[in-house]
């Protein structure tokens, strides 16, 4: 089939190669259906490096097109469409980096129906991937709603003790969200005729109202998925139950979509709506931020506590989308690959003490940079990353984003009140309060646990599925100029259109 | 005229009473027999509208085969009566009154579209005589006549299928 | 003649009383013949208009509709006979097994 | 009407013709079947719905008039004739060793569904209200007794009289319903309605009060609230592939004659019409879908998933007077149906799976820890659920974004916005399924047939296949209906 | 003369500049990952070397900078190219940044080559080998992300230094992580200078946002070049930049009113005090405002306040210093004055002095430090002494009961003898730090005074009189820990440190005592060696390096400020030599641990509990701040959205709503109703118990009420 041999389609649709091969392993062949997941994965890695190869930077357009007609009818027409542009490749990357650092680091964790588990998570890849790569709004929506479905049972079967809990109010709280954007969708779709992102981001013209209404329906989905504050509800329940892989994916990947949603759907397609609606999404996003950081700090719970900073740093990523400058929106989208790296990482290293202590609750701990140096030292790095220490990720992330807020700050900005990267900027307090909290609660202090005086180190295995994260927390954090020069066109176009709109509005 | 209307109206009041009768007959015999007068009367309406043929049918098919079966299943199962404990005791009024709001609807309908229906006149001498009803039946409603056919055939096997003894 | 807007009133009321029937006795054959009430309510509302538009079709469609009742009359007096051999009852409110 | 006439007219429906004679010779040759090899007829049933599929997809190229206008064959027609077909061989299949299983083993069930599917294609075909009650007959006094077959289980025989009794009145309304129209237009051929009210001779008021008793009997039919009530009782009285067939056949039947009916000789009173469409969708949608939550058997839950789901296309019928996105609607319509229809069929292949003696394994506990046991069934279900719920890579979730695109084309964007939200309801409820399966533990009791697997097997594949690949059924569909027109 | 005008050309070794970071980052790198094979001496050689070689490299700039003063920038790599964003990783080589590099790598090398004597110790005393590894990787990070912030040249990269500073701040006071209070003092205290630092921080941040806003660049040069443009259009802007940048200097250089992690810090090892709390990291602030003297200079009101609370640290934190018993807590809040001195400076303009004084002040400061170390681990071996060799167990039992504190100076007395080098270089660091000519700290803290009295009389008051306050109570430290009796058992059999520590110590009297000549009032060499970089319009320049109207020395100033301490230093005398001895006369059970404790009374409570800032800060920040965090996480965020809102509001009122409407489609509840009216009114108690419903008939009835509505919808429209 030609059509698998596109760069694109063959990313998306080469871990189904891995479901069919594991399909025909019986369910004691534990190993292999390991081995089968994660080389399917670090293929797929592979491939994506591929299309990172073909990929020009400095062209803002959609690049690596796939345009197939699909459904095709009077009045409207659906078409297999996928390609890449700035605003989803470092999320691709991410999304296939992820998926065989995560499938590692289950192992040993994961032992009940590998091989279902194996099959969920090629499944779930899928997805995501198909999400960054839609240019079809159709075939984005069938790609946003099926990532729900591994993930659901992801988190159902192998979840913790209210898995079923989570599992279904994180998928009906996803779902709620987008039944709106189908109805936007299919009312975009009746309105241009098509379904298509880019002709209908070039048709343009939708009446101010209505684009503002279908802002809000996409909002909606896309909020939901973020999670935006008040809407955050489903996420500690998720990610508290979630197996450590599942957490990983869904704070990597999984809420990414929503942010990206909102770059890739919200901004371009209802410009008008989206700088009157700025400021509203910023005070959210703000509230966020300050939210988060301030309901981290009292859990107990360290999943819980990473799963609250979330909401916090998504926060960040939604102000600085919303800042609607290229500083913010790149810092935006730059964000989002560091909190998939930061905060992956930090759910891998509690599923790692999780697996030895069969705990999560940070009084039981304490002393264990004596016990577990290692560890103990990358997780130094990893919390140190994601409170924004200069030098790691999670600040040229965050600087470039407040910098953004700021500057949209100013008279003539999307926000217009410096008020939002001031109080946002306090967030950076607030994360470092809550981070060292954790790290002082787990590793420092005297080794007063009788069960943890006997911890191993973490074996190289698991120090194998950090070790990539890290060294990408320094390169971004070091040296993020080739991250930013990906997404700079296809940003600046953005900015552009923007500012085109905005000149219509006055 | 008015010997219609006055046959007309007693005729009707005859027919509401019985099917009042049936309504009210706690006695499921006397309902049948109340609903057989009430066919026989409707049959005379039938004549007097023209439809010898139909009126006919109805005494014979109607009012004579399928009632005498009720009948016949009533006293077959000998439950004319069904128990006497009351059972949701609102049903009935609330039925009722339902009833009553449905009456003026419908009653209204009618009144409202006085004048407004069609009024017919004299009609042909033919109209409604075996022969005519015969040509349009074999003739116009060929395949309905050949489906009540197959239609009965159908409650004929479900008759047997629902009566005959397990084996 | 006779308008037949008195005709309608007429079947209106006996389709009232047959409906009614229906929903106030608890006898099985007793709601059944309500049905029946209720089937010739439309009948004569048919005769009634053939009888207007001088169309044969609608004493034709009181052939059908008697015809219909007989079938169903066969189906439904078997169906009741066969429930009376289980329950030793045909009242209607006694078929509760299943509820919500 | 001519000899020449009448063979023509024959012709024209010749599927059907095949199919009632070779029903009408089953029984007999039924007779000398002996006891022992009654599968026999169940092949041969299946052999006359094969048969009739056949003919029935020779004349998909068919467009006329018949019986002096009493029948129409159209793509329509056609289309819908498929689908019931397609549902008679599942209900042969998913019957044949149940009825083993379950000790109710006669051939007359092979016969009187196909009497039914008869029904229902001639249902297909109406030109005239004459022969939609007919036909609405003809479909349901099979399914009467077929509700009843399971006697003396007092749970089938309750649920047959219930059945019946409730048919036979709302088939009273139907009936008073036609005696209106005709009263309005003295005629009951759709065509000769539609030339009666352009013709202005028609009198509207009662032609509204007519078509809205129409509507009340099929809406019985189909089960739209406030309609509904007997569905779930009778559902989970019936042996479980009558209630396969009844939940998917006899209410396509039903909508085939509401669309057909409405479409075709209603757009003049659609201004009347439309409002009370569109609450009765609605009321649909909301108490099918929320009521189901409290469900704890799977047969009532799956009753009342069937009745939202009759919300859903009765949504369809809605925007019928507008003639810009009438055309649209019913092929969604019609798409729906299939999708409804075949992701249906393969739930309740699961359930009969399941299902036991004595309406033992049909509480949702009895589904616990089938994915462990039987992680091929339980995939298959997953698959069905996700599909009635309308999540994508499903064919439940094309047909509702076809069926919301219509309905907003329409200007109903509150009607659809309903629609959305109570499909997030109905997540709810059939994930709660996929978590017994999946997520807890236990010890289901598993009948393996293979025609009951092969059913669900196939309808999971064609669920999610036929989403990805449903350009061609798209296109049949809308192809279909332009002859409605 | 090292740093002599005469020669206007010679070697260049600009390009070296980037390896006074790379140098520790081997170092680092090598012990990080060969560390656990290698022995003690080698990790601690390697570390130092690392930053020896830095030394060597900041010496080849400096020898650069003599003949091409106009330094230079080396761009290495770009940074962060967002948009107009434009920061790269670019190294500033000017005479301030080198001065700083001097002073980091210097007096770092000097104390990581006494770390490794003193670490050695610490390991016998705790009994964790890994440590001193540990120490020696972050004491190199220390010095790579110091030398990160000096040589930047724009201001984010300044700030990756100082941020970078803090964490290592952080992970070395928390050295010891498992100390302290509670077995987790230590730990809380690093993340106290942390969250404090952040605070900091924070400030830093929206000073380079509206930097940013305002120049569209960090870049030192580009900010500067710009000033005169904005400063007319817009001096409110540059004003926000100049106070949002005050607190980033507050939270680092640990002035009021931030300043209260810097004593908590003291929770780490002496050498980390030494090198990161008293030499060189809290001075950033210093030179960040010194870097930024071109934006001040246009604001004088952001000027005044930075002077202002620059000198009000100055005193206050030595009121406190007065009565602290922990020789190290002396020393911090000591370190917090001297800082509020040097803010002081800097914040009048008087850059050259303010530098001036941040560099003997390293020396001494780090000469004082590293010789408490000494005296505590002097004590420490008495103790260990005592514990170890003393014949009867039963006072080693009687010992070991009660907490031992080995920095409490009430432990201590008498170790001019037992510790002679220790003393002597002590005093020293105590001389030149108390400004009694002619040794280091005289020099720079006249120079400070003298630039007070010209500019701003407020601030020259409250210097004088932290001045005093600083001979008094290093008077009574060294009195209290040298000179008269022994205290405790451990102070009795005290020991002097080995040469590892001792030469490094030597070497800083040496610096603490001759480093006045860098700036001697009539050569101002230093003067003229920043003045290359501290380039602005005449005027301000001039009082930028004290050369305002060719005062050069005042013996006024000069006279007061020496009189001043050598009276404070007698002052300290009669209370700690002579009354200390009278009040040795009292019973035990009487006798005040301090002479000045019945002196002052209330007062002497309040400085000993310094003025009770902490307990207000939990009062009124902290603990607000974690009540509402608790509040929000379990009330707000738990209890009422996700248990209440979400569980009970949405899912259980959908279930009921569920179980609502298929219980009417029982009509049971209209039965009930409907019953319990009926029972109500008539007799109808028996009727309860028939409850029972016609299926059939109700499902009619809903068919029958269907139609009715229909109708009535038809008919009334």
């Amino acid at each position: 089939m030609n059509f698998l041999l596109y760069p694109l389609t063959l990313v998306t649709f080469f871990p189904l190669l891995g479901v069919l091969v594991l399909l025909f392993l019986k369910p004691e062949q534990k190993t292999a259906a390991r081995w089968v997941a994660l080389i399917t994965s670090l293929i797929t890695f592979a491939i994506s490096i591929g299309v990172l190869v073909q990929f020009n930077p400095a062209n803002p357009d959609l690049q690596l097109v796939i345009d197939l007609p699909w459904i095709q009818m009077a009045g409207w027409d659906i078409s297999f469409y996928m390609g890449v542009d700035g605003l989803s490749i470092l999320l691709l990357l991410l999304t296939t980096f992820l998926t065989p650092i995560s499938i590692l680091s289950t192992w040993t964790a994961v032992d009940d129906r590998v091989k279902e588990f194996m099959i969920f998570f090629l499944l779930l890849e899928l997805g995501m991937v198909g999400v960054f790569l839609a240019q079809d709004l159709f075939l984005f929506y069938i790609f946003w709603e099926f990532t729900l479905v591994p993930m659901y049972f992801l988190i159902g079967i192998w979840g913790g003790g209210r898995r079923m809990y989570a599992a279904v109010k994180f998928f009906l709280y996803t779902m709620a969200g987008s039944i709106l954007m189908l109805l936007a969708i299919l009312w975009l779709g009746i309105y241009g005729g098509t379904f298509s992102v880019p002709d209908l981001i070039a048709k343009g013209g939708i009446p101010g109202d209505i684009q503002l209404w279908l802002f809000i329906a996409f909002a909606a989905a896309f909020a939901i998925k973020v999670p935006m504050w008040p809407l955050h509800s489903w996420l500690p329940d998720a990610h508290v139950e979630a197996p450590t892989a599942g957490s990983v994916i869904l704070a990597g990947v999984l809420l990414k979509m929503g942010t990206y949603g909102f770059v890739r759907f919200n901004i371009p397609l209802f410009p008008q709506a989206a700088l009157q609606a700025a400021p509203w999404i910023a005070a959210l996003a703000v509230i966020g931020i300050l939210y988060g950081a301030m309901v981290s700090y009292p859990q107990q719970d360290v999943k819980k506590l990473v799963a609250y900073s979330s909401v916090s740093h998504l926060g960040f990523v939604m102000l600085g989308l919303f800042a609607l400058n290229p500083q913010g929106i790149q810092g935006g989208i730059l964000q989002m690959v560091n909190h998939g790296l930061s905060t992956g990482a930090l759910f891998l290293i509690v599923g790692m003490i999780y697996e030895r202590r069969h705990t999560r609750d940070m009084d039981k701990f304490g002393g264990l940079w004596k016990v577990m140096p290692i560890y103990g030292t990358l997780t130094l790095i990893v919390a140190l990353s994601s409170m924004g220490l200069p030098g790691l990720n999670g600040f040229v992330g965050e600087f470039t984003i407040l910098l953004g807020a700021w500057d949209a700050g100013q008279a003539g900005g999307a926000l217009g009140s410096y008020w939002f990267a001031a109080l946002a900027a306090l967030g950076v307090i607030l994360a470092a309060v809550y981070m060292l909290y954790m790290f002082q609660k787990l590793f420092l202090g005297p080794v007063d646990k009788e069960e943890n005086r006997s911890l191993k180190d973490i074996n190289w295995r698991e120090i194998g599925t950090l070790i990539p994260l890290l060294v990408l927390i320094f390169w971004i954090g070091l040296y993020p100029k080739p991250f930013f020069t990906l997404m700079a066109p296809t940003v600046d176009k953005l900015v552009a259109a923007l500012q085109t709109a905005a000149l219509a509005m006055h | 005229m008015t010997t219609q209307l006055i046959l007309f109206f007693s005729l009707a009041t005859l027919a509401v009473g019985t099917a009042l009768g049936m309504l009210f007959s706690a006695n499921a015999v006397h309902a049948t027999l109340f609903l057989i007068m009430n066919f026989g009367i409707v049959a005379v309406f039938y004549l007097l509208l023209n439809a010898p043929f139909i009126a006919l049918a109805q005494v014979t098919v109607y009012a004579g085969a399928i009632m005498v079966l009720f009948l016949f299943v009533i006293m077959l199962l000998g439950a004319e009566r069904t128990g006497r404990t009351p059972s949701s005791w609102w049903l009935q009024p609330v039925a009722l009154s339902l009833g009553v709001i449905l009456l003026l609807e419908a009653l209204y309908l009618v009144i409202s579209q006085r004048g407004l229906l069609p009024v017919g006149g004299e009609v042909a001498s033919t109209y409604g005589d075996p022969f005519s009803v015969g040509e349009t039946l074999f003739r116009q409603y060929v395949l309905p006549f050949e489906v009540t056919s197959i239609l009965l055939l159908v409650a004929m096997i479900g008759a047997i299928v629902l009566s005959k003894s397990r084996t | 003649m006779v308008p037949v807007d008195y005709y309608i009133g007429l079947s209106a009321i006996l389709f009232t009383i047959g409906a009614l029937g229906v929903l106030i006795r608890r006898n099985s054959v007793v709601i059944f013949m309500s049905v029946e009430l209720m089937l010739n309510a439309a009948n004569l509302v048919f005769v009634a208009f053939a009888r207007t538009y001088e169309a044969v079709s609608g004493q034709i469609f009181v052939f059908f509709v008697m015809t219909v009742a007989a079938a169903e009359v066969a189906v439904g007096l078997a169906l009741i006979v066969t429930i009376f051999h289980t329950k030793q009852s045909i009242d209607v409110d006694q078929m509760n097994t299943m509820k919500w | 009407m001519t000899l020449e006439e009448i063979i023509q007219s024959t012709f024209a429906i010749l599927p059907l013709v095949v199919f009632v004679s070779w029903t009408v010779l089953l029984v007999l040759v039924d007779i000398f079947i002996p006891k022992d090899r009654k599968w026999l007829t169940a092949l041969l049933a299946a052999l006359g719905m094969i048969v009739a599929l056949g003919f029935t997809l020779a004349w998909i190229e068919q467009e006329q008039v018949a019986f002096n206008g009493m029948i129409v064959v159209d793509g329509f027609a056609i289309f819908l004739q498929v689908v019931f077909l397609v549902s008679g061989l599942v209900g042969i299949g998913l019957a044949y060793d149940y009825l083993k299983r379950m000790e109710i083993d006669r051939s007359e069930y092979y016969i009187l569904l196909m009497f039914s599917v008869s029904g229902m294609m001639l249902m297909s075909m109406v030109a005239d209200l004459i022969v939609v009650f007919l036909a609405l007959e003809l479909l349901s006094i099979p399914l009467y007794v077929l509700a009843g077959f399971a006697r003396p289980r007092i749970g089938s025989e309750e649920a047959a009289l219930k059945y019946f009794l409730l048919g036979a009145f709302a088939g009273g309304f139907v009936v008073y319903g036609v005696a209106l129209v005709f009263g309005a237009t003295g005629t009951t051929a759709l065509q000769g309605v539609v030339g009666a009210i352009s013709g202005g001779t028609a009198n509207m008021t009662l032609l509204a009060v007519g078509a809205a008793l129409i509507l009340v009997g099929l809406g019985f039919k189909v089960a739209v609230v406030p309609f509904h009530m007997w569905t779930p009782d009778v559902y989970e009285g019936s042996p479980s592939p009558v209630t396969a067939f009844m939940a998917v056949g006899a209410k396509a039947g039903g909508f085939a004659a509401l669309l057909r009916v409405f479409v075709t000789a209603f757009p003049a009173i659609s201004v009347d019409m439309t409002p009370i469409l569109w609450v009765l969708a609605a009321l649909t949608m909301a108490l099918g879908n929320i009521v189901a939550i409290a469900q704890r058997n799977i047969k009532r839950m799956l009753a009342y998933s069937s009745i939202a789901h009759a919300g859903y296309i009765l949504m369809a019928i809605v925007p019928y007077g507008q003639e810009r996105v009438s055309t649209e609607s019913v092929a969604a319509a019609l798409f729906y149906l299939v999708a409804y229809g075949l992701t249906s069929f393969g739930a309740w292949a699961v359930v009969i799976a399941l299902e036991k003696a004595e309406n033992k394994g049909l509480a949702l506990e009895d589904y616990a820890g089938l994915s462990r046991k039987h992680p091929m069934l339980a995939a298959a279900m997953t698959v069905f659920m996700l599909s009635l719920t309308g999540v994508p890579p499903t064919l439940g979730f094309v047909g509702k974004f076809y069926l919301f695109r219509t309905i907003i084309d329409g200007g109903f964007i509150g009607l659809a916005l309903i629609g959305v939200l109570t499909s997030l309801v109905s997540a709810y409820y059939y994930l709660r399924v996929v978590v017994y399966m999946y997520m807890r533990d236990g010890e289901p009791q598993v009948t393996s047939e293979r025609l009951v697997n092969w059913t669900a097997g196939v309808a999971a594949i064609a669920t999610v296949v036929l989403s990805i690949f449903s350009g061609p059924l798209f296109y049949w569909a809308s192809q279909a209906v332009l002859q409605l027109f | 003369m090292l740093l002599s005008e005469g020669a206007s050309a010679g070697p260049q070794f600009f390009y070296l500049v980037p390896w006074v970071v790379f140098l520790p980052l081997i170092g680092l790198l090598i012990n990080v990952i060969f560390g656990g094979r290698l022995s003690e001496k080698l990790i601690g050689t390697i570390a130092s070397t690392a930053t020896g070689l830095a030394f060597v490299v900041a010496v080849l700039l400096a020898v650069s900078l003599v003949g091409h003063p106009e330094g230079a920038t080396v761009t290495l790599a770009d940074w962060i190219i967002s948009g107009d964003l434009q920061v790269s990783w670019g190294f500033q080589v000017d005479t301030l940044s080198t001065t700083m590099m001097l002073v980091v790598a210097g007096v770092g090398t000097l104390i990581h080559i006494y770390a490794i004597g003193y670490m050695h110790d610490d390991v016998r005393h705790h009994g964790d080998p890994s440590r001193y590894r540990r120490f020696f990787v972050f004491f190199n990070l220390f010095i790579l992300t110091m030398m990160v912030l000096v040589s930047a040249d724009n201001y984010l990269m300044l700030f990756v230094g100082w941020e970078g500073v803090g964490l290592c701040s952080y992970l070395l006071i928390g050295f010891w992580y498992d100390k302290g209070e509670k077995g987790i003092g230590n730990a809380l205290a690093g993340k106290k200078a942390f969250v404090t630092n952040r605070i900091g921080d924070f400030g830093f941040l929206l000073a380079a946002f509206t930097m940013f806003a305002m120049f569209r660049t960090f870049n030192f040069e580009d900010v500067f070049r710009q000033i005169p443009e904005v400063a007319e259009l817009l001096p409110v802007g540059i004003l926000m930049i100049t106070l949002f940048m005050l607190l980033g200097v507050a939270g680092k250089s640990a002035q009021i009113p931030l300043y209260v992690w810097l004593p908590d810090a003291m929770a780490g090892p002496t050498p980390v005090s030494a090198l990161i709390h008293a030499a060189t990291m809290v001075t950033a602030g210093v030179y960040l405002v010194a870097r930024s003297f071109p934006l001040y200079a246009v604001v004088p009101s952001a000027q005044n306040t930075v002077a202002l609370v620059g000198a009000a640290t100055a005193l206050f934190a030595g009121t406190i210093a007065v009565a602290q018993f922990d020789i190290k807590k002396v020393l911090a809040y000591s370190t917090i004055s001297q800082l509020g001195f040097m803010v002081a400076a800097v914040g009048m303009g008087a850059v050259v002095a303010g530098m001036f004084h941040l560099v003997t002040h390293a020396f001494f400061k780090a000469l004082l430090f590293l010789s408490a170390g000494s005296v505590i681990q002097g004590i420490e071996r008495g103790e260990h002494d005592v514990e170890h060799n003393s014949k009867s167990k039963k006072s080693v039992k009687a010992h070991a009961g009660q907490h031992f504190d080995p920095q409490d100076m009430r432990n201590m007395g008498g170790l001019r003898k037992r510790m002679k080098i220790t003393f002597w270089v002590y005093l020293i660091g105590a001389i030149a730090l108390a400004g009694i000519p002619p040794l280091a700290g005289f020099w720079s803290k006249d120079e400070i005074l003298l630039e007070a009295s010209h500019l701003s009389p407020t601030v020259y008051y409250l210097l004088t009189a932290a001045a005093f306050l600083t001979a008094f109570y290093m008077g009574r430290q060294v009195l209290m820990v040298f000179f008269g009796e022994s205290r405790s058992e451990a102070a009795a059999h005290a020991s002097e440190s080995g040469p590892v520590m001792t030469v490094p110590l030597m070497i800083l009297a040496a610096f603490s005592a001759l480093g006045g000549l860098l700036n001697l009032p009539w050569t101002h060499t230093f003067g003229h060696w920043l003045e290359h970089t501290v380039k602005i319009e005449e005027a301000v320049q001039e009082i930028a390096l004290g050369e305002e109207a060719a005062v050069k020395f005042d013996p006024v100033v000069a006279g007061i400020s020496t009189g001043l301490a050598l009276i404070a230093v007698v002052l300290a005398w009669y209370v700690y030599d002579r009354r200390y001895k009278r009040m040795l006369e009292l019973p035990p059970a009487k006798r005040p641990d301090d002479p000045l404790r019945g002196t002052l009374g209330p007062v002497f409570r309040l400085l000993e509990n310094k003025y009770w800032v902490d307990e207000l800060y939990w009062m009124v920040i902290l603990n607000p701040y974690i009540a509402l965090s608790r509040f929000l996480a379990e009330q707000v965020d738990w209890r009422f959205w996700h248990d209440w809102f979400h569980d009970r509001v949405i899912t259980r009122g959908f279930n009921l709503l569920a179980r609502v409407l298929s219980v009417q489609i029982d009509l049971g509840v209209i039965d009930a109703i409907a019953n319990w009216l009926g029972a109500a009114t008539q007799r109808g108690a028996e009727r309860l118990r028939q409850i029972q419903t016609g299926y059939v008939r109700n499902y009619a009835l809903s068919v029958f009420l269907g139609v009715i509505i229909i109708l009535g919808y038809l008919i009334l429209r």
